[in-house]
This record gives structure tokens, sequence and C-alpha cells, in this order.
């Protein structure tokens, strides 16, 4: 066999023209990516980072690009120009290389370098989009229910369904949360995305940057109607989809028009608290008495620390001081008062739902006693 | 002398003759290349199982209002599809089938280290198989092949149903995986050192400690759905103080190294098909060795990139997404040292190697993706949309599948004694390419255009690219069934292939089509790497193999 | 007559934990010299063995685990 | 005989079957081996998810729970330990053919293994019928605290069975002098549950 090994083969004129070839087409991939209009594969962006990411798919689409007119182009030339030809015998062999140091070196360096570059192209976005934001911003939540979306604003009572209003230019701090199973909210506008998990709550920072009306989708399988929580699936057997819900980003004017009326209309709203029947004499209440109780009956669902630690319900620790209490419940500091009317008729919400009284076997004087201990957790 | 003729026994202690009722030697059969064939044959019939789900799924997707069948059955057959082909045909057809077949025989060894722990975890693999299946009977799964509480905690007995299949197949994997590190460690034929074995073999040696370790830790995870769903023990449920993030981390850790699993040993078998079609070595056969090992110990590492929307904490995103990164490199250097294998070979056409070509590709593409998904920006935008349904088919249908026909095309000489059809299989490999890229490019800017996954019904003004895909799927699904024919052809007309259709150079080639019960009539010596073509064979003791001296081994 | 419960398991574990504890260090330093993947294992096993006995005498004398009653 | 004819009739009967033994043996043992590290990666998932569970935001123990009984704790690790140090003597007398203390050592062993057994049961019994503490009922704590130590408990009295099995085996002359790989890994098993209720101990009592 040994007569018959071919010499080695030395890059020669075809391959360097070759080369050439696919050094053109990438520069040209290069720059298509460059300065080709981002909205054909991406939808139009509304919001501060989103702009960002774009760049980052630019610089990524580009690259890959490129790696693959080499990769694909070197697989394609050499497959065709080194095939078996009739005039080689049945065991003709390939040139006998084993391996080429300096080559393995640098196909080991570049893709290393590159992946160096782009984890600092990353880890930059990654920071305006996760640490740069602004903290001070208007507080919007939404939460994710089957199969629909609903956003609370401060001073605002209740729930607003089908649109989320948002000014533009202004900061946003975004909580989602969920009350029942995992949602995710996404705006491709935006390109940002957070999961709603229930018993967590999940925060994005940006701010709008377009007027205009931009879907909401969700993006984590939660069920039959899963496909119908997005905004761009107007109908379905020529029902409206009762799911479809919007991101409308106004202007400042607009903003504050639409949110007093809103303000107005849910004025009568009482955050699901039912008018209250039976009075409770707050005055009995028995601290100790109400720890007992609490370890009974509500540690299952109540954890005793801060408002954001939620198991079921929020943390209750120091409710009636606590500066983040108002967040996802309620626009005003709670009262005992609120605690009492809450344990007495239960509550249906966005967190859930919460028994009453009979259903917990709380008398009137447990109540009294549970308000006692709560009230001495500062 | 001895030493090294029992070492190479290895499973001396077991030796006995070959059984000759049709039941000991077919059904519960110990031989290791009749259960390879066994996983071979069962894995193919739940891929077409699974194939036809997956045409179900695209005739649903052809109007955008869905209507062929109702939301929850189509949950329900995604979900179906997505595990049946992850955990009933990828992995038990990779390891499992062409592990089994083939690795043992490459090592020089008369079988596995424990050929009854490998019967009973095959026979375990087709039982979880059918209870899967069996699910479909009582409301299958729907959340989707990674079940995500609490939705799992709402659906349907199915769920139970599927978490108890996919723990069997589990302990299936594990026992496979702590098989094959044993023989693969322990009974190599003397003289067939580290730096000696076969490139399958390194993937397969990469690959059991995955198959292991990961599936453990997913069979918690697993018993731990289970026992919430049956006993209302919580530990996913956030109403009772579990968490449904820890899901998420548990099966993350296993499912990421799973992916892993359901490549390295189709790399394998590129780095071996490649070279014996190119008559040259495999180049950079080191390089390529030890990168098999670094994906799978960094495969360990990268489990949350799956979470970056999951509330994970900003400041623990930055390690998983530039670890993630990490693994482009030992994977790109596989990648350029197939391409440059080619380089000065004189490459025979074959079907097989036709697919080896279009898995380098193919794959490539969706390693590229799979860095896009890594970055975490990009991830906040396209996590849990279509780009993620691309990139996950292109590694795993242009990746692991391709590699699966690449592997079946190669090796069915060796379980069958013919070869398979080429015009049916150039047939199959060109639809199977178009139809296959034709189904999948487009979900990449659907997806970044904002098609979520796992919706039954879809914005209008999709329709055109998925009706596009929908309908190179049935070409796509029309290749895999040439597939199958061909198979079914060529094991009764195919031509007779002989020992060595191919001139492949690794032990495998050097026995008769197929190998008789213990593989070799003495065990081999070997002396190099098996890739040098000018040179002569770097094995001692072959010489009886193809000559008629009546088999000795076993006998009594 | 009464005996305090507690007191008196505390008491046989400390004991308990003392002598296992020697026990097995001096297992451990017979085995040091042996060889082979399976007396490895063997040492490793004994020095886990040997720390968990001193972890555990330690919770019997109170060091460890020592919570105020009540939570 | 098989072998012989395996290795080209080479090699003398006695011999080929001793290194047979020497073979096979390495591959059990190694095969043993693995399979306790992947029943120890079954252990850390679920210590892993416990521990997640218990850093979960509602400080530990969960309101309503009091704090496990270090001290029955304590001295139930300790049997469990010592069985440890017996079984360790139990092979070493074996290895150095001292039947009788190895008899002696190995029913101490499984003596112990059931005192521990029986400890745990009181355990139970007191978190359950006194304390209220009950698998399904009583959040995460139970769910943790019973599955893991379930776990566990599971995995002795398979050890008790496995050892006494053992016993019997060796009481009838199945293991010889230089085989006695079963009473190898029998040990190996034991050692290992007692090295896995080391860290449950600590995780569940003392922290």
């Amino acid at each position: 066999m040994v007569e018959n090994r071919p010499a080695a083969v030395r890059p020669d004129r075809g391959f360097w023209t070759i080369t050439a070839v696919f050094t053109v087409l990438s520069i040209i991939g290069i720059a298509y990516w460059a300065t080709a209009p981002i909205e054909r594969i991406m939808p139009i962006v509304a919001a501060q980072p989103g702009e960002q990411i774009d760049e980052l798919l630019r610089f990524m689409a580009a690259s890959g690009t490129a790696l693959f007119i080499f990769v694909g182009g070197y697989l394609v030339y050499f497959a065709i120009r080194f095939r078996a030809r009739p005039e080689d015998g049945p065991d003709a062999l390939g040139v006998q290389v084993h391996d080429n140091h300096v080559l393995e070196f640098w196909w080991t360096i570049v893709p290393t370098a590159f992946v160096v570059l782009l984890s600092i192209l990353s880890i930059r976005i990654w920071y305006q989009i996760q640490i740069a934001q602004p903290e001070n911003g208007l507080v919007v939540e939404s939460i994710g229910h089957q199969w629909y979306f609903t956003f609370r604003y401060p001073n605002i009572n209740g729930e607003v369904k089908g649109e989320m209003h948002l000014p533009i230019n202004q900061p946003v701090v975004l909580n989602v949360t969920s009350s029942d199973v995992i949602h995710s909210f996404w705006v491709p506008a935006f390109r940002l995305k957070a999961d709603m998990v229930p018993g967590l709550v999940n925060t994005i920072r940006f701010t709008p940057t377009r007027v205009g009306r931009y879907p909401i989708i969700c993006t984590e399988f939660c069920g039959t109607d899963h496909g119908l929580m997005n905004a761009t699936v107007p109908s379905l057997n020529g029902q409206p989809n009762p799911g479809a819900e919007w991101v409308v980003v106004d202007s400042p004017a607009d903003f504050q028009t639409w949110y007093h009326k809103t303000q107005v209309a849910n004025a009568h709203v009482s955050n699901a608290l039912p008018s209250t029947t039976g009075t409770i004499s707050l005055a009995g209440g028995n601290a100790a008495a109400g720890q007992q109780l609490f370890s009974q009956k509500c540690s299952a669902c109540h954890a005793l620390a801060p408002f954001s630690q939620r198991i079921v319900g929020p943390g209750l620790k120091g409710i009636f001081n606590d500066p983040a209490h108002p967040k996802l419940v309620d626009g005003d500091p709670a009262t005992p008062a609120d605690a009492a009317k809450i344990m007495q008729q239960g509550f249906t919400g966005s967190y859930g739902h919460m028994p009453d009284a009979a259903q917990n076997g709380l008398t009137n004087q447990d109540i009294a006693n549970l308000v006692a201990f709560l009230a001495s957790q500062k | 002398m001895s030493a090294t003729a029992v070492h190479a026994g290895g499973i001396a202690g077991h030796i006995h003759p070959e059984p000759q009722g049709f039941v000991r030697r077919y059904i519960f059969s110990l031989d290791h290349k009749i259960i390879g064939i066994q996983y071979l044959i069962t894995g193919f019939v739940f891929m077409i199982l699974a194939g036809l789900l997956a045409e179900v799924i695209r005739t649903q997707l052809l109007h955008a209002n869905g209507g062929f069948v109702s939301p929850d059955v189509y949950d329900e057959v995604y979900s179906v599809h997505g595990s049946t082909m992850v955990w009933l045909v990828v992995i038990p057809l990779l390891t499992g089938a062409f592990g089994n077949i083939i690795m043992p025989v490459q090592i020089g060894a008369r079988d596995v280290a424990f050929p009854w722990l490998n019967m009973i975890s095959f026979w375990i693999f087709p039982v979880a198989g059918l209870m899967l299946f069996s699910s479909f009977l009582m409301g299958a799964p729907v959340a989707g092949w990674t079940e995500y509480p609490p939705m799992s905690l709402q659906a349907g007995p199915g769920t139970s149903m599927w978490a108890a299949a996919i723990f069997l197949v589990g302990v299936s994997s594990t026992l496979t995986g702590i098989n094959f590190l044993v023989t693969i460690y322990q009974m190599r034929a003397p003289g067939m050192t580290f730096t000696r074995m076969p490139l399958f073999v390194w993937a397969q040696f990469a690959t059991a400690p995955l198959l292991m370790i990961a599936t453990t830790a997913l069979a918690a995870a697993l018993a731990a759905l289970f026992i919430e769903r049956q006993f209302g023990v919580p530990f996913y449920d956030p109403t009772k103080g579990g968490s449904p993030l820890m899901w998420q981390h548990m099966f993350w850790f296993y499912s990421h190294p799973a992916v892993y699993i359901m490549i390295l040993p189709a790399f394998g078998m590129i780095s071996e098909i490649i070279p014996t079609f190119a008559r040259k070595p495999i180049f950079g056969y080191k390089m390529i060795a030890f990168s098999s090992m670094a994906i799978a110990l960094a495969g360990f590492m990268v489990w949350a990139h799956h979470m970056f929307t999951s509330g994970l904490a900003p400041y623990l995103q930055l390690p998983f997404m530039i670890i993630t990164f990490i693994i482009a490199i030992p994977t790109g250097v596989k990648i350029f040292s197939w391409t440059a294998t080619l380089w000065g070979g004189k490459i025979h056409y074959t079907t097989a190697m036709l697919f080896a070509i279009g898995f380098v590709g193919l794959f490539t593409l969706g390693g590229i993706t799979g860095i896009f998904l890594a970055a975490v920006p990009f991830d906040l935008h396209v996590h849990g949309t279509y780009f993620v349904v691309a990139h996950l088919h292109y590694v795993l249908v242009g990746g692991s599948l391709m590699g699966i026909f690449a592997g079946t095309y190669f090796y069915f000489p060796k379980m069958s004694g013919r070869l398979m059809n080429e015009t049916l299989g150039k047939w199959n490999f060109w639809l199977f390419l178009i139809g296959f890229n034709g189904t999948f490019l487009p979900m990449h800017w659907l997806g970044m255009l904002g098609m979520p996954r796992r919706v039954p019904e879809y914005d209008p003004q999709f329709q055109f690219w998925n009706d596009f895909a929908s309908i190179s799927s049935f070409v796509m699904t029309f290749a895999i069934l040439l597939f199958f024919i061909n198979i079914l052809w060529s094991i009764r007309n195919g031509k007779k292939s002989g020992p060595n259709p191919w001139g492949g150079r690794t032990l495998e080639w050097q026995v008769p089509s197929p190998p008789h019960y213990y593989n070799f009539k003495n065990i081999p010596t070997v002396f190099g790497l098996p890739y040098n073509f000018s040179q002569p064979l770097p094995y001692k003791g072959l010489e009886e193999e193809l000559t008629d001296t009546p088999v000795t081994v076993g006998a009594h | 007559m009464h005996i305090d419960v507690p007191i008196l398991e505390k008491t046989v574990a400390v004991v308990g934990g003392i002598i296992v504890a020697l026990v097995s260090a001096k297992a451990l330093k017979d085995d040091w010299t042996s060889v082979g993947i399976d007396n490895g294992v063997f040492k490793l096993m004994l020095g886990l063995l040997c720390l968990g006995a001193v972890i555990a005498l330690l919770a019997g004398v109170g060091v460890l685990g020592n919570f105020p009653k009540a939570a | 005989m098989a072998v012989a004819s395996m290795s080209h009739g080479a090699i003398a009967e006695h011999e080929g079957a001793d290194q047979l033994y020497v073979e096979t043996r390495a591959l059990r043992l190694q095969g043993f081996l693995l399979f306790l590290v992947s029943d120890c990666v079954l252990f850390s998932s679920f210590i892993f998810a416990y521990l997640y569970m218990r850093n979960s935001g509602q400080g530990w123990p969960p309101p309503g729970i009091s704090r496990l009984d270090v001290s029955l704790g304590a001295l139930n690790s300790v049997v469990l330990f010592g069985s440890g140090a017996t079984m360790h003597y139990a092979l070493e007398n074996w290895k150095h053919n001292n039947f009788g203390r190895y008899a002696f050592f190995m029913l101490a062993t499984i003596l112990l293994g059931s005192a521990f057994l029986s400890g745990q049961a009181v355990e139970y019994t007191h978190l359950i019928f006194v304390e209220h503490v009950t698998w399904a009922g009583s959040g995460i704590f139970g769910a943790s605290f019973f599955t893991l130590t379930g776990m566990h408990g599971f995995h002795v009295t398979c050890g008790v069975i496995y050892l006494t099995i053992l016993f019997l085996q060796s009481v009838h002359g199945v293991y010889t002098k230089d085989k006695y790989f079963g009473l190898t890994a029998g040990t190996l098993y034991w050692h290992f549950v007692d090295v896995i209720w080391v860290v449950l101990f600590s995780i569940f009592y003392l922290i």
C-alpha cells in the first residue's frame, strides 16, 4: 500500500482563491448585518434598552454568518475537490496527515478570543438591562392569571385589565408575579421578558421610547388557553380573543388623562374586601393567644417575614408600619381594621384565595387576638 | 499471555456456550449485539410514533387558528412528542443501541462488563415507553417535555404516569452508564491504551458518567414530583411552601448534561465515518478526544442558562452565560477537525458519508444559534419562542438524528451482513436535508418576530412561514419513511457486505459480519491507533477470525 | 424514681461518641498503609465516620445544635 | 474448560480460575462503587432540595414547628456510627480468618443497625403523634425531613437484610479467606449508609 501513498497536498492557488471568495462573502455578510433594517427579523423597538439588544444581535449574526460561510464553505469545497475520482484505484489513500499543531493552536485561540469579545459585549449590555436602569421609576405591577393579565397602579383601586398604559420616556419598574401557575410576561417591542412565578416577584426595568400599542405575549406554557394570552391572536373561530392585552405607551398628557379617568372609575372598587358584617372589638386582642393561632392557622400561607417574602400570601412582619407593604395589595397603608376585615371576609384577588373566618374556624375573638399579635410583630 | 487472555475475557466469569433456544437467544439475550439491536428496533418504533405526533403538530399549525385538534389534545401531543424523542429515541439509540452494538467490539472485549445488567436495563426501556404512551388514556402530560410545576401539578393523572415512566428510563440509563464505564475502563484488549481507543469509544466514555450522575439527579426531581402529585407532599407547590424554581434547577441540572448525552456519541460516530471514507487519519485525534471530555465536564456547570428569565439573581446569570460561551470552543475544535480531515482525502460518497457531512454543516448552524441563546440580553427576547424550537431541532434533528442515520447506514452491514440500498439512501439524504431546513429554518425569524412556543394558534401574519414549515415537514417525514423502507428492504435483499465493506480499520471491521457470539476467537493485541491508512493494521492475533476454524469460546 | 431521659441519652451519646471516634481513628491508622481502590474508599469512610462520631459527641455535650427552647 | 479454551488452552485450570476471580472481582468492585456514587447523587439532589426550600423565605424551623430533639438524634447517630466501626472489624477479622470474632462483630452490626431503626421509629412516632408533624401535612419541614430520613431508613433496612443474608452465606461457607467480595461490598454499602447519616444528622439536627 505504500506505493500509492500520495504526496502531501499543500494549500495551492485553488485553495487561496476559494478562501478569498469566502472572505469577500463574509465581508458582504457582515456589512449586511451591520446595515440591514432590523425590522425584517425583529419587531419594532419601543423601549430602552431595546436598541442595545438589537446591536448585540447584529454582532452575533454577523460573526455567525462569517463563521458559517467559512466552515460550510470549506466543507463543501473540500468535499467536491477531494472526491475519489474514477482514475484512483479502489484503495487510493488520502494524504496521511495526523495533525498540525500550528493550525490547531490557532483555531483554538481565535474562538477563545471571540468568546472573550462576545462576553465583554454581552456583559456590558447585561449591565444596561439589569443594573443601570433607574430604580425610581413608575411602579407598575402585572399579575398573570389563567388566562389573562391584570395590572396594578399606585393609588388606583382594584386591577386594570386589557391595556397597560405607560407614559413615554419615563422609567418604569414592572413587578410581575402570578396567582396560579408560571406565566411569562413578554413584550417583543421591549425585547424584555420576565417569568411570572407564583410566590415570587420578578422585576424588569425599562423606559418606553415610542408611542404606540404593543402586544403582550405569554411565553411560558400555562394551560389550555396559553395560546390566547397573546394580543397578536386577534380572534379564535370568529370570537374576539378574550386574552388579548396590550401595552399602550402614551404621551405624558394622555397618560395623565387615562390615569385620572381610571382612578375615578375604580374609586368605588374596594380592594377585594366585601363590606363587613359583625363588629370585632380589636381592643380585646391577646397577642400571646394570637401567636398560637398564627402558627396553627396562618403560617402555612404567611411567613413572619418582610412583605416581599411570600409563601402564598405576603409576609406579615410589621405590616402596619412596613413602607413596602402597599406593594401589590392596596394603595394605602394597612390598618388593623383592614387586616381584621380580610380575616373575617376572606380575600380573593391577585394573590389567590384566602378563606374567610368561617372556613378558617376563627371566632371574632380569635381575629382580635391575631390582629394584636400582628401588631406586636414590629 | 494467559493473563492477557483472561483479562481480555473480562466477563470470563460468565463465559457459557451460546444459548440455542429462541427466547434466550433473541428475547432475553445476554449478547451485547442482540441487546443493541433490540434497542435499535425499539427506538425506531418510538421514533415512528413520535414522528406521527410531530406531524399532528405541524398539521395543527397549518392554520393560524389551528382547529385540527383541540388545544388540550395539542398540548398532550407536543409534550409526548418531546419526551419520547428525548428519552425513548435519541438517548437509547445513541447509547443503548450503537454503544452496545459497536463499543465492546471496538475495544476488543467479548461482551460488556455486566451482561445481565445490560439485559435488565434494556427491558426496562420498552416498559417505560409503553407507560409513557399509556398516559394518553388518562390525560397525557401537557406542560411540554420540561413539565414545569405548578402547571404539571394541575395537569391530569397522565403526568404522574409520565414521571414514573421517565424515572424508569432514568434507571435504565444509569445502569447502562455504570456498565459502559466499567467496560471501557477495565475490558480494553491488551495494548489498547486510552490514547489508542477509537473516537467512538472516547465519546461513549465521556457520555457514561453523564448518564450515571445527571440521570440520578433527574430521578430525584421526578420522584419528588410524583410524590407531590400522588400524596400531596409539598415540594414545588408555592401555596404549601414549595418552590417551583427548585424543579427548574433540578430538571436542568440533568437536562443540560443530557443534551451532551444526546450529541457526544453522534460526534463519536461522525469521527469514525469521516476518516473511513476520506481514506485518511482523523485530524487531531487527541484534540477531539480531549474536547469530548471537556464538553462533558463543562456540561455540568451551565444548567441555569435555561433559566435566565425565571427570576435568577442577575449576578448569577453571568457565570452561566460565560461558561456556556466557553463550551463553544471545544465544540468548534471538533467541527474544524472534521472539516480539516476532508482536506487531501479521497472521499467516497456513500450515504453514510453524506449524512456525516450534512451533520457537520447543520450542527454548526445549531451551535451558532446556541451561542445566540446563551447571551443573556438576547435570550431575554427569544426565550420561550420558536427561536428556541429552531435551535434545539437543529442540534437534535440536524445533529443527533443525522448522526443516527449516518451510523445506521455505516454499521448496518456489521449488524446484518448486508449493505443498505445506496440509491434509496441518496434519496433519503437529499429529501431529508431539504425537508429539514425548510421546516426549521423559518422558525428562527418566527421566534424573533414574536411567535411563542407551545401554542395551538398564532398570529395570522405568520401563517405563510408556518405553512412552509409544515409542508417541508411532510417532505422530511417522507424521507424518514424511505429510511425505514430501505432498512426493511435491505434486511432481505441487500447486497452481501462481507466483513469490511467500507475498508474500516477499527477492530469491529476485522471480524465477520455479524460477529460471532463472543466477538473474537482470540482476543487481539493492539499496538497503535487504528487510523493509519498507509500502515498495516495495528493488531496481532486476528489471523483466525476470518478463517473457518471452529469457534471454541464458551464451548464446554 | 424519675430519670431525665434527655440527660441519659446525651450521656450515652457522649460516651459512645468518644469510643466510636477513638476506635475508628485507630482502625484508620491501622489501615493507613493498605492499598487498592476498596481500601482507599474504606479509609475515606473511616475518616468521615470518625468525624461523624465527633459531631455526635459535640452535639451530646451541647456545643452543636444547642438552640433556645422556644423558637 | 471454558476458560482454558478461551485463552489458547495455555493456562492451567486453577491458575485460570484465580485470575478469573481477580478479574471479575475488579469489575464487580468498580461497578458497585459506581452504583454507590449514583446513589450518593440521589441523596445529594434531595439534600439540595431540602436546603433550597429551607432558605426560601420563612425562617427555620417554620412557624409552629419546634426543633428536632438533638439528644435523641445524637444517641441514634452514635448507635449507627458504632455499627460502622463493628462492620469494619467484622471484615478485618474475616480477612485474618478469625471466624468467631467475625461472627460477633457481624451480629453486633446487625443489632446496632436494627437499634438505629427502632430509634428512628421512636423519633417518627414522637413527631407524628406528639408534635403532629406529618409527611404531607406540615409544609416543607415534613416533606424534606420524612422524605430524606425515610430514604435513609429504607437504605438502612435494606442494609440490615443484606448483612443478614451475607452472614448466613458466610456461615454456609459461601466465602473463603481470599474470595469474599460479597462481604467487601456489604461493608462498602454499610459505610455509605453511615456516612450519609453524618450529613443528614448535621443538616437536620445541628443547623
